[in-house]
């Protein structure tokens, strides 16, 4: 007997139709995979089963028996759990707190920190419960979401891309834990645009497509280019890597030691390494290492660094704020698309006027016509699909508005870009393009730091690699005389020690 | 000596009807919503708990009669606010003015009735021993109820599943849907509660401290209560200091008066407001303490998406 | 002195109703419009002059009608009022608040054909007229009564704003108390505002809380009384008959009787001899009078109440009659000398015996 | 069961059909309230809505109290929209009316006379340093202290009104003025020149309008206007962008408490020519909503401004042509509000009907689960164009 069953669902939103007529199958026991690009269909179609969206047609066979699932409580009361693609997580209160919201069951608080600690032995996910959710690093929040799915028991668990904030090492963890669900019995339904995750982990794999579905496969035995095909219907442009060719130093970092901001960030100790124009230098890292400190350091946002521990082609910067440093040729991309690198409600033209000046005018008048303009061919240039200049930012799909912010960044025509996850949580797609974006801007001789937690895209992209552990950044090292597994070991702070003094010791070898 | 107990006593009854709206105002903004309307419950309900005690001659209903509007008025906002997602501030000011002008239609011929009298209350055997019996034990039950309510609203908040549910709508109404809580049913209960708790202060004004009904009674004491959570940085018994401080500062100020200090009355009524804002200022330098118990989704509208 | 200084602006074209002014036959009634300061419901002042309102309609029946706006701000919107109530066709327009004499001067200044009457300003026109009560002469009567029930030496007075009126009321309550009790303490607490029950009981419960036993207050409500009768002590109704709502604690009320101002008035317009002047009533008058005296109050007490009554009935007692010495210890009276309108007008000074000082010194 | 369903984008067409929507509304239920009271509906109707606009002389009434509105609802706009609750206009006008009224005095006190040109531009410009410097405190106890914005500017305004009642019962007092609490009527030379003979509205007005403009272009075609809006939108964003948020703290508190500021000097100098302890009634407060009713733009601030203004004039009309009660109109006022701002819900919303359910089987748990219902099929949705 299955253990779900869909039937014909569908769900039209205003603008999309977000799921049409989509049919899915999972066993007991099986780690089913949904595969599709972005906009595809897959979360809509995970809150359908988890109750949180209410279809418009088709049916739900649950054990055998129809069903219709009217809230997430009623779908833990049947045995479906799930873990959003985005955290549903509250910050001021205690690990402890946020599980215990997220069970039906008449525990104790007392008792539901019991039980945590006890899930987090036997599955290896290390969570204090006492803590408050804004003290923890992705990482752990992630930890916390997967504690709350077990704790209910499921006999279905859904997630919706949980690896995207996980180190290769915790990500493997991960999957041993998966792997032990699945063989008491425990169905998953398991997202992620990482196509060797699915073929290491799933059993079975649906792609959706425009709402779609476009094919049932075995991932253990096709090829991506196969998958890719199913999903946007073509195989993604390969990228072009050619040999660097290096410039002056762009930035250099000495001794950037700096105080936390917030009473839950992390110190950062004694930074140092450079970039030079030509090269593109990946730093590698768990979230929640330093690595958003080291961005606002280095942007601007965080203006407090020692003298003479930033420099911009010689210039101390350390203390200037972004417009400073954006006027000398930094340019930087957060890692945080709405709310930081985008105003959600205001059109992409005004958004082109957070780093772009252009189109401001003696007195501070803003020229409308060049504002609109810009973000025109902002939009043409870097295939936006957008509805014009005047769409809100908020109204574009997260790739399509990473692209455009991307290019909005490159079209400065930076001598430094900064880029923070420049495709989290991007289609096969796009991702390629952006990359293939950043590529192009290193050949034309543009220096460019990548911070990333996909070991995968720094490997694809970075001439060399940094690796940030607790506030700490280790040794550069040439992309192409490491290993993923060289730089998932440093990534828990364990690098030769010799070589930290000299930050820059293993430099271009 | 015996000024000062009275001057404590005198305090007590002052703060107790901003403590009980401030409290209600809490509970309301716990769970996200603001509600600048507060004024207007007040009036509303201080006139139904006086027409209820008028008529009954009633404490327990007049008070039941107060809290009864105090929710009619905070389910019309809760209507407008969660049910239309309509602007929190203009609505709850719309609310006040609402308040103000049916409370005083409705109240014409009530003004100027008397109530019936009522024996003063006391502690037994407390009530006498000396300073503090006239100081703390000489008080409408209302005064210790109000202490209790602070109590009872921190158990439930900081102690209750329900109060942590509250809490987590207050905090991120999005998370609180993901996981499948009802958030709008949920903050329409906080808001008619609250309703509720400014009803029973706005009876208490007419019905015991004042005890009368006049156009526009409440007198502004609305807005000392929406004040004080802030002030109070959503803490129940920092709300309860907050109103006794206010409290005290008002009726410090007419002891000043009263003692014949030389410095202008006019001067002097500024007092409790300048108190306020240093000791605001005092407590606010901490952003931690205010981040973390500030409803992170204060005043914002949420509308779940499907 | 008192004359207007009305600045003329262009008459408003508004097209006047061309009814004849006085005496026209009965087929168009007199408008007559009253411009309050606060709701009709406060119980207090504004009631009072809504009284005087209807003892006017009572007595005119159809041969006037009557109109008012209630809550009318002191500020840039009284004048606007003033001036609608003109254009509407009103002939005479009683305004009830110090705040609108100089909106009402203006406006005056438009309508030479309509009659403008303000209440306790000082400023008047050829069409504008003042009018006022001698509430001291209550005060000084209550304070006859207080200055006998007080046990502990100090009475007490809820001020709202230190104007001379008010001013007035507070001396003429010692003055008062002084004559049965020559070492008589007044303590004054002011709370800023005419109208705020609950604060009216806060500054009531803080006089009482400093030792005064006997309280009046210049503020609309019967909280004062209220919070008198909470704490066992003694005061006294104001502007009108409050005697219900404390009946242990309530002495007396000092109460005004607009309405016979208001008939006056009125007949002036019908008759065609309204001029403009100024008229203080009294208890002479019958416009102020000291009412429902309680049975605590002993019987010579209300003995001397009632001489002091008759004196000024008769116009043979002025409660303002040297020698009287301010609080900080100046001769402001001399002995024999009573005192004329212009100085009641002015006063500025606590009399001796209160204590503190007046926030509006400079 | 009707629904609100969210728009893909705002409805241009909604946005200037739902003031109309309310209105209608408003109408309506006011025309029940009126036939409940015993009164003509066609004659209440007609008292708030055409008799205000009755005649040059009403017209410019109605402008006349509008302006004040119209000015601190301006400066109100820009600081909701950079997120900063300035609640206190109220005292920020307050003050102006002292700063700009305390020089007409001196002015009065000189015994200057005469060039009129020079003297009004200087009151008006001290009502706005007033208005500033008072908005500057909660500025600076925000930024230094970090205290809430909201509560600091609400607790000024009582301070701001005993620090008034304290200048003229005391130091401003008029001396012939037997102790009561007014200050002399400023020189003729100080007073705010009227816009159109015979009526009281004052050049004031126009200024207003000038005002308007130059907010229209601050907010969206300035750069600064931009930057503030950025923090307010998203704070993380404009760290981003390097715009500074103490700056724009200070920008908004400035501008709005700058408005408020003029408005209050404008209403000392115009239509009072004097200080009392009555200079406002309430505009500060009064402007919030305004604020919101215009939807914090400046054009929209202009029709609600006028729009409140005309209701708080048909009250007192009402009042003497009609004996309506003035509670009564507290309780119009506070119904129009209300079904304005719902009405604006349509803007980002539709109506949806959704046809009442059948009972759903029950799940095979057995025991009944909570909150549950079956969905209709095929989503037979009807859509409601407007009420
Ligand atoms: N709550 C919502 N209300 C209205 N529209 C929404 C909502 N949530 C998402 N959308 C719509 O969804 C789209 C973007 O969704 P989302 O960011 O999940 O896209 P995505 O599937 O991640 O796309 P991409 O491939 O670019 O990452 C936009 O068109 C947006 O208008
Ligand atoms: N609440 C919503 N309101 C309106 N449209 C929505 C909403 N949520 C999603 N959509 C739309 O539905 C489509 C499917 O979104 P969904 O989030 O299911 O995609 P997804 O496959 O999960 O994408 P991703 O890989 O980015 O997570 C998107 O195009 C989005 O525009
Ligand atoms: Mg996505
Ligand atoms: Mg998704």
């Amino acid at each position: 007997m299955l253990r779900l069953e869909l039937l014909g669902i569908s769900k039209q939103y205003p603008a999309v139709k977000a799921n049409d007529g989509v049919s899915l199958r999972v066993a007991p026991g099986q780690i089913h995979a949904v595969l599709g690009e972005n906009g595809a269909g897959k979360s809509t179609l995970m809150k359908i089963i988890y109750g949180a969206v209410r279809p418009d047609a088709g049916e739900m066979v649950w054990d055998g028996r129809q069903v219709q699932i009217a809230s997430p409580a009623q779908a833990r009361q049947l045995g479906i759990s799930m873990v959003y693609q985005h955290f549903s997580l509250f910050d001021t209160l205690t690990a402890a707190e946020n599980v215990w919201l997220g069970l039906d069951k008449s525990l104790s608080l007392a008792e539901v920190t019991v039980r945590i600690v006890q899930v987090a032995k036997v599955y290896g996910l290390e969570v204090d419960p006492q803590r408050p959710v804004h003290s923890l690093s992705v990482g752990e929040r992630q930890r916390v979401e997967i504690v709350r799915a077990l704790l209910t028991d499921p006999k279905l668990l859904i997630l919706d891309e949980p690896t995207s904030v996980l180190t290769p090492q915790a990500v493997e963890t991960l999957f041993v834990t998966l792997r032990q669900l699945a063989e008491r019995g425990c169905s998953i339904l398991y997202i992620s645009h990482k196509l060797d995750e699915i073929r290491a982990l799933c059993h079975h794999c649906t792609v959706l497509r425009g709402g779609k579905v476009t094919g049932e496969v075995d991932p253990r035995t096709v090829g991506n280019a196969d998958l890719s095909r199913l999903m946007i219907g073509a195989e993604p442009p390969k990228l072009q890597h050619i040999q660097a060719r290096l410039g002056d130093v762009a930035l250099q970092v000495s001794g950037l030691t700096l105080a936390k901001q917030s009473p839950f960030g992390t110190d950062l100790k004694d930074i140092g390494f450079e970039v030079k124009a030509g090269e593109i230098v990946g730093v590698a890292g768990v979230s929640g290492n330093g690595q958003q400190e080291l961005m606002a350091a280095l942007s601007g946002e965080d203006p407090r660094a020692p003298l003479g521990a930033v420099k911009l082609f010689g210039h101390d910067i350390g203390r200037q704020p972004p417009r400073a440093r954006r006027a000398l040729g930094l340019h930087f991309v957060p890692e945080e698309r709405l709310g930081r690198g985008a105003v959600p409600t205001l059109s992409l033209a005004a958004n082109t006027l957070l780093t772009r000046t252009e189109a401001v005018g003696r007195g501070g008048w803003l020229h409308m016509a060049r504002v609109h303009r810009l973000a025109e061919s902002l939009i043409r240039t870097y295939n936006v699909k957008a509805g014009g200049p005047k769409a809100a930012a908020k109204s574009l799909s997260g790739g399509n508005l990473q692209k455009f912010i991307v290019g909005r960044e490159i079209d400065a025509r930076p001598k430094l870009l900064i880029v923070s996850q420049p495709t989290w949580g991007v289609d096969v797609g796009a991702a390629a393009q952006i990359r293939g974006a950043l590529l192009k801007l290193r050949d034309e001789g543009c220096a460019v730091l990548v911070v990333s937690e996909e070991l995968d895209e720094l490997f694809e992209i970075s001439d060399r690699l940094l690796v940030i552990a607790q506030g700490r950044l280790s040794p550069s090292v040439a992309t192409m005389r490491t290993t993923v597994e060289l730089i998932g070991e440093w990534m828990s702070g364990l690098w030769p020690k010799a070589d930290t003094a000299n930050g820059e010791a293993l430099h271009h070898a | 000596m015996n000024e000062a107990a009275l001057l404590i006593a005198a305090t007590l009854a002052s703060g107790t009807p901003l403590a009980i709206a401030g409290l209600g105002l809490l509970l309301n903004e716990k769970a996200g919503v603001l509600n600048l309307g507060a004024e207007g419950m007040m009036l509303v309900a201080a006139i139904a708990g006086f027409a209820a005690a008028l008529y009954t001659g009633s404490d327990t209903l007049a008070f039941a009669a107060g809290a009864l509007a105090g929710m009619a008025m905070a389910a019309l906002f809760a209507l407008l606010v969660i049910g239309l997602n309509t602007n929190q501030y203009a609505t709850g000011l719309a609310l006040s003015l609402f308040g103000a002008g049916f409370s005083a239609f409705v109240g014409v011929d009530l003004v100027g009735k008397k109530l019936a009298d009522r024996a003063p209350f006391e502690v037994p055997l407390l009530a006498d021993i000396p300073f503090f019996g006239p100081a703390l034990f000489r008080q409408h039950p209302m005064v210790y109820l109000a202490i209790a309510a602070v109590a009872a609203l921190a158990w439930f908040l900081y102690r209750s599943r329900a109060g942590l549910v509250l809490r987590a709508v207050g905090e991120s109404p999005e998370s609180a849907h993901a996981l499948g809580y009802p958030v709008r049913t949920i903050r329409f209960a906080a808001v008619v509660a609250g309703g509720a708790l400014c009803g029973v202060a706005g009876a208490f004004l007419s019905v015991v401290y004042a005890p009368l009904w006049v156009e526009g009674l409440v007198a502004g004491r609305g807005w000392i209560a929406l004040a004080l959570t802030t002030f109070a940085t959503w803490r129940p018994a920092r709300v309860l200091l907050g109103a006794y401080l206010f409290g005290g500062v008002t009726m410090l100020q007419f002891a000043l008066q009263g003692a014949g200090v030389e410095v202008s009355s006019q001067l002097l009524s500024m007092l409790p407001y300048i108190a306020t804002i240093v000791v605001l200022a005092l407590i606010s330098r901490n952003p931690l303490w205010i981040r973390i118990n500030m409803p992170a989704s204060l005043g914002k509208p949420f509308h779940p998406g499907s | 002195a008192l004359m207007g200084c009305g600045k003329k602006e262009e008459p408003a074209p508004a097209p006047a109703p061309a009814a004849a002014p006085a005496a026209a036959p009965a087929a168009e009634p007199l408008k007559a419009a009253w411009v309050y300061v606060g709701p009709v419901g406060d119980a207090g002042w504004t009631y009072a002059h809504d009284q005087g309102r209807k003892a006017v309609e009572a007595e005119y029946g159809d041969k006037v009608k009557t109109t008012f706006v209630e809550k009318v701000p002191e500020g840039a919107d009284a004048e606007r009022v003033i001036r609608d109530l003109a254009v509407q066709g009103n002939k005479i327009i009683f305004a009830t608040s110090f705040g609108y004499m100089e909106p009402m001067l203006k406006v005056a200044g438009e309508f030479p054909d309509v009659k403008f009457e303000h209440a306790t300003g000082y400023k008047t026109a050829p069409n504008m007229r003042i009018y006022d009560a001698k509430f001291y002469e209550d005060a000084y009567v209550a304070g006859i009564i207080a200055g006998t029930m007080s046990k502990s030496g100090t009475i007490g007075f809820v001020g709202s704003f230190p104007i001379p009126e008010v001013l007035r009321n507070i001396n003429a309550y010692t003055l008062g108390a002084q004559s049965v009790n020559p070492t008589i303490k007044t303590k004054v607490v002011w709370v800023s505002t005419w109208f705020d029950p609950p604060k009216e009981g806060e500054a009531a419960q803080s006089l009482i809380n400093g030792g005064a036993d006997v309280l009046l207050q210049n503020t609309d409500s019967s909280a004062v009384l209220q919070t008198a009768e909470k704490n066992g002590k003694y005061a006294f109704g104001w502007d009108s008959d409050m005697s219900a709502f404390a009946p242990k604690a309530h002495l007396a009320s000092c109460i005004v009787d607009w309405g016979g101002y208001y008939k006056k008035a009125v007949k002036d317009v019908i008759d065609g001899s309204w001029k403009t002047e100024r008229t203080v009533w009294g208890v002479k008058e019958g416009q102020n009078d000291l009412i429902k005296i309680a049975d605590v109050v002993p019987e010579d007490t209300k003995k001397k109440v009632d001489e002091a009554k008759a004196g000024m009935k008769a116009g043979t007692f002025e409660v303002f009659t040297g020698p009287i010495l301010a609080n900080d210890g100046k001769e402001v009276l001399a002995k024999g000398v009573a005192a004329d309108q212009a100085w009641k007008d002015k006063i500025d000074f606590y009399v001796k015996g209160v204590e503190g000082k007046i926030p509006s010194a400079k | 069961m009707l629904k609100l369903e969210a728009r893909a984008q705002p409805s241009q067409a909604m946005s200037l059909a739902s003031p109309l929507i309310a209105l209608a509304l408003t109408v309506l239920l006011a025309s029940l309230l009126f036939v409940a009271l015993g009164k003509d509906p066609l004659k209440g109707l007609g008292i708030f809505f055409l008799e205000p606009l009755n005649g040059m002389r009403s017209v410019s009434e109605v402008l006349l109290k509008a302006t004040p509105l119209i000015l601190c609802a301006l400066g109100l706009a820009v600081c909701y929209r950079s997120n900063v609750w300035n609640i206190g206009a109220e005292g920020q006008f307050l003050l102006g009316a002292i700063a700009g009224g305390g020089v007409a005095l001196w002015l009065t006190n000189l015994g200057v006379s005469g060039m009129r040109g020079l003297y009004s531009p200087l009151v008006l410009l001290a009502g706005v340093v007033g208005g500033m410097a008072w908005a500057a405190l909660t500025a600076m106890l925000r930024d230094r202290f970090n205290a809430s914005e909201i509560l600091v500017s609400l607790m000024l305004v009582y301070v701001a009104q005993q620090l008034l009642n304290y200048l003229v019962f005391v130091p401003w007092k008029d001396p012939g003025g037997f102790n009561f609490p007014q200050t002399k009527t400023f020189d003729a030379s100080t007073w705010l020149p009227t816009l159109l003979p015979g009526s009281r509205l004052h050049w004031g007005f126009v200024l207003a309008l000038v005002m308007v403009a130059l907010f229209w272009v601050f907010l969206f075609r300035s750069w600064r206007g931009y930057q503030l809006q950025v923090g307010g939108l998203a704070p993380a964003a404009a760290r981003y962008a390097g715009f500074s948020a103490r700056a724009s703290l200070w920008t908004a508190l400035l501008m709005s408490g700058g408005m408020a500021g003029l408005a209050g000097a404008m209403e000392a100098a115009g239509p009072l020519r004097q200080l009392t302890p009555h200079v406002s009634t309430g505009y500060g407060f009064t402007a919030i909503i305004v604020c919101f009713v215009g939807r914090l733009h400046p054009l929209g601030i202009v029709f609600s401004g006028v729009l409140l203004s005309m209701l708080l004039i048909g009250g007192e009309l009402g009042q003497s042509r009609l004996g309506l009660p003035n509670a009564l109109t507290g309780v119009f006022q506070g119904l129009l509000l209300f079904l304005l701002l719902a009405c604006d819900t349509l803007i980002h919303y539709r109506l949806k009907w959704t046809p009442p359910v059948a009972a759903a089987p029950l799940p095979p748990g057995g025991e009944p689960l909570a909150g549950r219902r079956s969905r209709t099929r095929g989503g037979h949705s009807v859509e409601e164009s407007a009420p």
